[in-house]
């Protein structure tokens, strides 16, 4: 399989973990990315907040540059990129004057034919069965959370992916990959996001709140599949110590490390030795 | 005329009792204005309202005709709305390629309440068609016309040794009893086939253009007893419409599917079904030469509908009242064609006389609409009357243009599946109404 | 020693009458694969050469598909009846087939044996004919099996020989010919030679006397089955006849009208009781041939048939009467 | 030639004014077949319709053209005056010279042509009039009514007491339906059952009722006056003429843990049960899906227990038919689904409630349930999960219900109410509990219901947010639910025991497949459609089946109940003669010609075309043939316009008529 990669800032930045974990894994299951040559800002929070063309005519960049690549499928692994850039792909798949418009922005023909994908996407693409088959050391002492966070599933209408509450699409790769799953109540709650810099107290307080509700189910560990939810709950557990006097010391995984660990691949090639909370 | 001079234009409206008509009853309680050239039908439902009465309103020299009834969801009788509206949308269109004037035809919807909107309506078709002047080009040759001709596809070979398994095949039918008689092709035209003796009279080579299918409905076939029948694949959906209408039961039928390659006729330029699907057995093997036309190719028109198409309105009409003029009323077209099973057709009704049974321009215009419009949603596409007709009226151009809307409008194709409710006699509330007012 | 006319002296002919507002009718490609008589506009509508023959006949000039009769107009509770202006246009038909104007004195019969027919005999006589001997034939011609020929003089005025592509010898035949042809003629030393016919098919004597006993015969079962029933054979017909009268009109006034008729059509018996003699195609193609065969010579004491070929051409399942009058012929019915 | 009569009115001024009478009546005189030609001031009073009596009797006429107003306005009054004179009422035809010409023309000449132009028309038309005579269809004085809750109950009870014979059809094991699960009923908080019980009684023991539990409609054919139904019993095991209803075989049965349906899966019952102490019949059902015997050949206790002999394991589906000749349906409601799973596309659930996820979070029939003292808590309110006594308890209103992301963008309108009520009723059973409730708006419209709310927050103390909830979570054994307080502007969180979630309510199961075997119509949510929203609201398109309760649409008991009696009033109606008369101007098939490729019967929106054979006197087929059921043609036309042989005609409008109208306007 040959898909067009959409790293987005994260992936080349904070979380390039998350991208070290994703290559590899999918590099294991014969997924060949190929990044987007020039691609550039997704827009993400601040374009929509700022001009509405604006944030049309970002990931409309992207996603003609995408369309120049040729491909019919792009991964984004972050889910506001995602959420951005089939936004746009879906604005512009249904109104020419927009096509015209943008293309002229964007000094590049645009279409809107690149379908996006998010990482749990790519995953049901190579499919369960194939997983399965490629199982090499099932993930037996995992008892995992799986957090989606607010983006993954939302807005129903724009992403179109799984129960828009109630999700469980994770949750059905890790049971087949050996794993024991909880069934816990903040799969799609916030973690505070973009507030990291901005108010460091909110992302603390809803941060903790998800960390204590996996726990009190019973995982002892939580998988997520979005950088910002990572650096949330994963760099911030120390602060959340200091400021809540709880020590939740659960690991937070990428999907893809999950993946890559159930496929045999070593943990430092799959970047979790640079995770901030380690095993227990 | 009025006594002035000034052209005074005649409108026909056929409208429903329980939206439309007590719709003008409210603008006459409440006096609203509006010029006398209107003369109301009154009609129970506009469901009742079928094509031949708009035509004849035309042969009677209404310059414009209105048809109006309950808006979508106000029907007094729920649903016969929607059925006119379905019926509407493809007459529309076979109008439309026969040149009608279209400004001269209006649909609306006017319920009981909208006494304005009645009068108004009125006032601006009557300006209107005053503008347009007497409907003089109704049915009128005034030059240039004349029709595209289709091109044909080029001629193929058969399936070598298929005439041959066909008679083997056919032998064994008769001889074992499983059918009293073959339907099939022999030289120079259909032969019945009773006695396994005579399945060397069977034939199959590329002059198997026509459609057996057409056997089905005479009496004197019927009473042979079951009957297998050789079809290609494209006779083969005519089947598909006949068991739709009840008119076979395909228990009763053995039907030999030929595979076929094409038989050069311009209906195989467009084909894009070869190989038969629901037959009761196959004869033959397609070879792989390509298909003149594309792949899933529409049954659309091809070249020959869009030049007509692309000609004005005045020049179509031209075109057909020149074809028409040659029309003898020979009824070959109905006779060959596998899906006018009446016993008694439209034509020979007189009481009252629907169509004129006279071979006028007029009569035949008539008889022409109403031939073409039956077979709206159903024609399959044979040619078989324009095949048949000795005077060479190319009647397949009026099929497509309606086997064209059918499938614009409503994504439907007569005879391919066998699960879909035939078009006519159906209707969906998404039935676009962008035309009715 | 004959006498002949170019091409050009028939465009020049057929521009003269025309010009005098007359009529001109003959061969001419409507369309691609159809070559019907139609009313020339032009000498260059004209078609000679190259082709059998029309697929139409020439009686439509004679004898149209539809006729008005009388008018009518209601008035009150009454009617009022008005006759109508009969014909009084010339019109020539040029290039017809033999086979076509050997149909025309059999007409005239059907017109005239009761009461004469004031409309045909008045387009009678105002019709001059020059029919163009065939230079072909092809497998649905059996003139010769008729007693007719490709140069059969019945029924012309006028017949014209080819010499040379462009070039016909003219024989008149009628004083209606030679005052037509007067002064348009170049006398040569060519001489046409007689064009060949097709071979003789079958006996029509032998024909009469099978129909005449073999009424019941499963022969008639097993050669209408393939019949459709449509009236592209009657209607095509040199010297098929039949026509129904009907009153056409709207709410204020109208027209009895004669239109044709075929025997092929499941109505054309049909009582009003729903009883219908010939109910079914097998008996009404036995009818068609006996009529031509032994019923119209009975009373007219010739055949009803030119060998033209058309019925043959023009059936969509190739039935015609050539199939049936042979099949008669070799015996294959016994 | 016709003898018609054309007889112009003045109306007044009103047609004189703009169309000269006196010409028109000259003219008119010379069309074809008019015999006589006159005007008069007023030919609606009775002098005028006299005139028209005493022209017909003289002039000898075979039809009257009435040049007047609309027909809508006077047709039926000429018909009768015709009548009177001996004349067919069907040979009377209008020429609206009022509506459609005087009152819309001012120019004299202009409109006095108009008019003899209509008339001409009404002439053409009339001169084509058949003799018709009203179609008279025997009526089968018995009713069906399908569902046994309390609309069905009502209504039954209604017929049967207005002396006609009633079966009636009821898909569970005892009637009752909803209502007999509820507690108490707003806002009188009288009891449920103890209102409900003595009428199900009543129907058990009436002589005229006939009871199919355990059963449901299979097949309906006919037509008004005429049905026959095909009822499907299901297989019971128990034979209930035998059965005494002593409870030996459920107090012997091993198998007491299934989730009972009566409670909603709150309570429990045994393999074989009465759904519920007060049920009708009071007889047990087996339910064959957990019976050890039926399953694996095992157990079989209860049958070696019953002394009548009752149980019989071999039992089948049985078919029975029933002759009625009106049918009443009443099949209620069902609550719309909260979770992610739903049984129709359009619709989406509430993941963020995590009902099915969360024991506690519960709807409010379960509620209910748990409230009442026949309930498997007997009354004790217990939550789900532990059994402890909520001390909290939120109620969410419209969930479903006014969503459109949700595919209900309608009311259910009994939520407000009955959630004011379980906020009551918690806190008359919690004392030191509190309610809270999250609400779109209150709508109480009603007798006594706006008291009955102000009560449950002024008296009981149910706190009430304005606001929806967005997530409802569970942290430390309590729910905690996040809403908002539009009115305060405030986020809010709860930290609830219990949750009741007030569901939307949808037709219950099978309406649509029941809607289409009686040719019902249903609109996209599936709730049945009434002929006329205002002035029909319990007959239907289907003549002869009429509706009543939330099958229809969302409505609370008394609402029910009263639709309930319409119903049954409108049945008394159709049986009050012996015969029913229908118009007669309606469709008819000429078998002669028709070919029988149904198009007339696909588009007829009565379905009252059907599928007949023409056969000999002496019973040899001929063919087959469409034929049109006079009981239910409603005269709509839309079969001729379809048929293409014209083997379809419309009597009233036939094509001749039709025909001869257009060409007179030539």
């Amino acid at each position: 399989m040959n898909i067009g990669y959409y790293p987005g800032c994260a992936l080349h930045g904070s979380s390039d973990d998350y991208e070290e974990s994703l290559r590899a894994c999918l590099r294991a299951l014969d997924v060949q990315l190929q990044e987007i040559d020039e691609w550039i800002c997704c827009g993400a929070t601040a374009a929509h907040a700022l001009n509405q063309k604006l944030s049309t005519a970002l990931p409309a960049r992207n996603l003609a540059l995408a369309e120049r690549g040729g491909f019919g499928e792009m991964l984004a692994p972050c889910p506001m990129c995602s959420m951005q850039l089939i936004k746009a792909q879906k604005a512009l798949a249904g109104n020419e004057g927009l096509r015209r418009e943008m293309s002229g922005i964007v000094e590049l023909e645009v279409r809107g034919t690149t379908r996006v994908l998010n990482l749990i996407q790519v995953f049901e693409q190579v499919g369960l069965d194939r997983l399965k088959a490629a199982l090499k050391s099932p993930l037996k002492s995992l008892s995992a959370a799986c957090y989606y966070g607010c983006l993954l599933t939302r807005p129903p209408d724009v992403v179109e992916f799984d129960d828009c509450e109630q999700p469980r699409s994770m949750e059905a790769f890790l049971t087949a990959l050996g794993a024991k799953t909880v069934d816990w109540s903040y799969r799609t709650e916030c973690c505070g996001g973009g507030m990291t810099l901005a108010s460091e107290e909110t992302v603390l307080d809803l941060s903790h709140k998800i960390l204590s509700n996996a726990a009190a189910h019973g995982a002892n560990c939580l998988v997520v599949a979005c950088p910002m939810c990572h650096v949330n709950l994963d760099m911030k557990q120390p602060d959340i110590e200091r400021r809540y006097g709880v020590r939740h010391g659960l690991v937070i995984y990428y999907l893809s490390d999950v993946v890559g660990m159930a496929l045999g691949l070593p943990e430092s090639a799959l970047g979790i030795n640079r995770h901030f909370v380690g095993k227990a | 005329m009025n006594e002035a001079g000034q052209f005074e234009p005649k409108i026909v409206a056929y409208v429903c009792n329980w939206c439309t008509y007590l719709g003008a009853d409210l603008a006459g309680t409440t006096r609203l204005e509006y010029p006398p050239n209107v003369r109301i039908i009154r009609l129970p439902c506009t469901g009742r309202i079928d094509f031949n009465l708009i035509v004849k309103a035309f042969e009677i020299g209404a310059d414009a005709v209105l048809v109006s009834g309950c808006h979508p969801g106000d029907c007094h009788y729920t649903a016969g709305n929607y059925h006119a509206r379905r019926r509407w949308i493809l007459f529309r269109e076979l109008l439309e390629a026969l040149g009608f004037e279209m400004e001269r035809i209006h649909f609306t919807w006017i319920s009981a309440a909208e006494g304005r909107k009645w009068q108004q309506v009125v006032t601006e078709i009557t300006e209107q068609t005053r503008k347009l002047g007497p409907y003089k080009n109704l049915y009128a040759d005034t030059g240039n016309g004349s029709l595209p001709i289709p091109e044909a596809a080029p001629a193929v070979d058969q399936p070598a040794g298929s005439e041959g398994s066909l008679r083997q095949r056919c032998h064994q039918l008769l001889a074992d009893g499983t059918v009293k008689v073959v339907i099939g092709y022999g030289t120079g035209g259909p032969v019945c086939v009773t006695k396994p003796a005579d399945v060397g009279r069977l034939v199959w080579n590329n002059q198997c253009s026509s459609n057996l299918t057409t056997y089905l409905k005479r009496q004197e076939v019927r009473k042979l007893g079951r009957a297998a029948i050789v079809v290609k694949v494209c006779d083969e959906r005519a089947l598909v419409v006949l068991e739709k209408e009840s008119q076979l039961d395909r228990k009763d039928l053995h039907v030999m599917g030929m595979a076929c390659n094409g038989m050069g006729q311009p209906k195989c330029a467009t084909c894009d079904v070869r190989v038969p699907r629901f037959a009761d057995e196959v004869i033959g093997e397609v070879a792989s030469v390509p298909l003149a036309g594309p792949p899933n190719a529409a049954p659309r028109g091809g070249a020959a509908l869009e030049v007509l198409l692309a000609k004005s309105p005045a020049e179509r009409m031209a075109c057909w009242a020149r074809e028409f003029e040659r029309c003898v009323k020979c009824y070959a077209c109905r006779q060959v064609c596998p899906l006018c099973y009446c016993e008694r057709c439209i034509v020979e009704k007189n009481r009252p006389t629907v169509i004129d049974p006279s071979p006028t321009v007029k009569g035949n215009f008539a008889w022409h609409i109403t031939r073409a419009f039956h077979l709206a949603g159903r024609c399959i596409g044979c040619d078989e009357c324009t095949r048949a007709c000795p005077a060479g009226i190319d009647l397949r151009l009026l099929n497509l243009s309606l086997a064209k809307a059918a499938e614009e409008h409503f994504g439907y194709r007569a005879g391919i599946n066998r699960d879909v409710e035939p078009l006519i006699g159906a209707y969906s509330l998404q039935d676009k109404e962008n035309f009715i007012r | 020693m004959s006498f002949t006319i170019t091409q050009d002296g028939l465009s020049k002919l057929v521009n003269e009458w025309l010009a005098r507002g007359k009529r001109v009718a003959g061969p001419s490609r409507v369309k691609r694969d159809c070559i019907l008589y139609v009313p020339l506009q032009g000498p260059d509508q004209l078609l000679l050469e190259d082709f059998i023959r029309p697929a139409n006949s020439l009686k439509e000039f004679l004898f149209p598909k539809h006729e008005r009769l009388f008018g009518y107009r209601i008035n009150g509770n009454g009617v009022e009846l008005f006759e109508l202006e009969p014909p009084k246009t010339e019109q020539l038909l040029i290039a017809a087939r033999p086979c076509d104007a050997a149909a025309l004195p059999i007409l005239d019969q059907v017109f005239n044996w009761d009461c004469a027919d004031e409309f045909y005999n008045r387009r009678r006589q105002l019709t001059t004919v020059v029919t163009l001997a065939c230079s072909a034939h092809d497998d649905a011609c059996f003139c010769t099996s008729v007693g007719l020929s490709p140069c059969a003089e019945r029924g012309s005025d006028v017949m014209l020989v080819k010499l040379d592509r462009g070039k016909y010898e003219v024989r008149c035949h009628t004083e209606k010919g030679r005052s037509l042809m007067e002064g348009r003629l170049e006398p040569s030393d060519q001489v046409a030679s007689e064009p060949l016919g097709p071979e003789k098919r079958f006996d029509p004597a032998e024909v009469r006397e099978f129909v005449k006993h073999n009424f019941a015969s499963a022969f008639w079962q097993s050669e209408g089955l393939t019949c459709l029933g449509c009236g592209a054979c009657a209607y095509t017909c040199p010297t098929c006849h039949c026509f129904d009268i009907i009153d056409e009109g709207n709410a204020n006034e109208g027209a009895r009208v004669r239109n044709w008729d075929s025997c092929q059509f499941s109505m054309f018996t049909q009582h009003a009781s729903g009883h219908n003699p010939r109910e079914n195609q097998p008996a009404r193609q036995r009818q068609r041939i006996s009529h031509k065969f032994d019923i119209y010579p009975e009373k007219f004491g010739e055949i009803l048939c030119t060998g033209c070929g058309n019925c043959t051409r023009n059936c969509p399942v190739g039935i015609g009467a050539l199939s049936v009058l042979t099949e008669i012929g070799h015996g294959e019915h016994l | 030639m016709s003898r018609i009569g054309v007889f112009i009115c003045w109306c007044g001024e009103n047609i004189a004014r703009t169309v000269d009478v006196d010409a028109l009546a000259q003219e008119v005189s010379k069309f074809p077949g008019v015999r006589c030609a006159m005007n008069y001031k007023y030919v609606c009073s009775d002098p005028g319709q006299a005139l028209v009596r005493e022209k017909i009797a003289a002039e000898k006429l075979d039809a009257v053209v009435i040049a007047s107003c609309s027909p809508h306005m006077h047709l039926k009054t000429f018909r009768r005056a015709a009548q009177l004179a001996g004349l067919n009422p069907y040979k009377v035809e209008m020429a609206n010279i009022r509506e459609h010409c005087s009152w819309v023309h001012h120019d004299r000449a202009k409109a006095t042509a108009k008019a003899a132009s209509l008339i001409r028309l009404s002439v053409e038309k009339a001169r084509l009039d058949h003799e018709l005579q009203p179609i008279r269809v025997p009526v089968t004085r018995r009713a069906l009514v399908i569902g046994g809750g309390v609309a069905g109950i009502q209504a039954a009870l209604d017929i049967a007491d207005a002396g006609y014979e009633v079966v009636m059809v009821e898909r569970e094991p005892s009637i009752g339906g909803k209502m007999a699960g509820l507690s108490e009923t707003f806002p009188t908080l009288d009891c449920s059952q103890c209102i409900l019980t003595p009428r199900m009684v009543e129907v058990g023991q009436h002589p005229r009722i006939k009871l199919y539990s355990y059963s449901e409609v299979e097949r309906v054919e006919g037509y008004i006056g005429n049905f026959t139904i095909t009822i499907r019993q299901k297989a019971r095991y128990v034979d209930i003429s035998k059965c005494t209803g002593c409870g030996d075989c459920w107090s012997v049965c091993p198998l007491k843990r299934n989730k009972s349906e009566f409670d909603y899966g709150m309570g429990v019952r045994a393999s074989i049960y009465v759904p519920f102490p007060q049920a009708v019949p009071a007889r047990p059902v087996i339910d064959a899906k957990t019976c050890a015997k039926i399953i694996r050949n095992g157990c079989g206790l209860c049958e070696k227990k019953c002394k009548a002999g009752a149980i019989n394991f071999q039992d089948t589906d049985k078919l029975v038919e029933e002759k009625v000749g009106a049918v009443v349906v009443a099949t209620g409601y069902k609550l719309y689904d909260i979770g992610e799973k739903q049984d129709k596309a359009s619709l989406a659930g509430y993941g963020e409630y995590g009902y099915g996820q969360y024991k506690d979070v519960i709807d409010s029939l379960q509620f209910e349930r748990l409230l009442s003292a026949s309930g498997p808590t007997n009354g004790v309110l217990k939550r789900p999960s532990d059994g402890a006594e909520p001390k909290n308890v939120v109620f969410i209103s419209c969930v479903g219900s006014r969503d459109n992301a949700k595919g209900l963008p309608y009311c259910s309108k009994i939520c407000c109410m009955y959630t004011a009520k379980h906020a009551m009723l918690y806190k008359h059973k919690v004392h030191d509990g509190q309610a809270h409730v999250f609400y779109m708006d209150i709508r109480a419209g009603g007798k006594g219901y706006e008291e009955f709310v102000r009560r449950a927050i002024e008296q009981d103390g149910a706190k009430y947010y304005r606001g929806r909830v967005s997530k409802i979570t569970q942290e430390d054994g309590k729910l905690v639910v996040r809403g908002a307080d539009t009115l305060a502007g405030v986020p809010i969180t709860v930290e609830a025991d219990l949750v009741v979630l007030a569901a939307a309510m949808r037709p219950a199961d099978g309406v649509a497949e029941l809607a289409q075997k009686l040719n019902v119509g249903y609109d996209e949510f599936g709730f049945l459609l009434e002929s006329h929203p205002k002035l029909r609201p319990v007959e239907t398109n289907a003549a002869g089946v009429f509706v009543c309760g939330a099958c229809q649409a969302p409505k609370d008991i008394p609402e029910s109940v009263a639709q309930a009696s319409a119903a049954a009033s409108k049945v008394a109606v159709t049986f009050a003669a012996d015969e029913l008369m229908r118009e007669p101007e309606i469709a008819g098939i000429n078998e002669q010609t028709c070919v029988a490729c149904y198009a007339c019967l696909r588009a007829c929106p009565y379905h009252a075309i059907e599928q007949a054979e023409v056969r000999t006197p002496r019973g040899v087929f001929v063919k087959h043939t469409a034929r049109v059921n006079p009981g239910l043609c409603m005269g709509c036309g839309t079969c001729v316009a379809v048929c293409p042989s014209k083997s379809a005609d419309l009597e009233g409008f036939t094509e001749q008529q039709i025909y001869a109208m257009v060409e007179s306007l030539v």
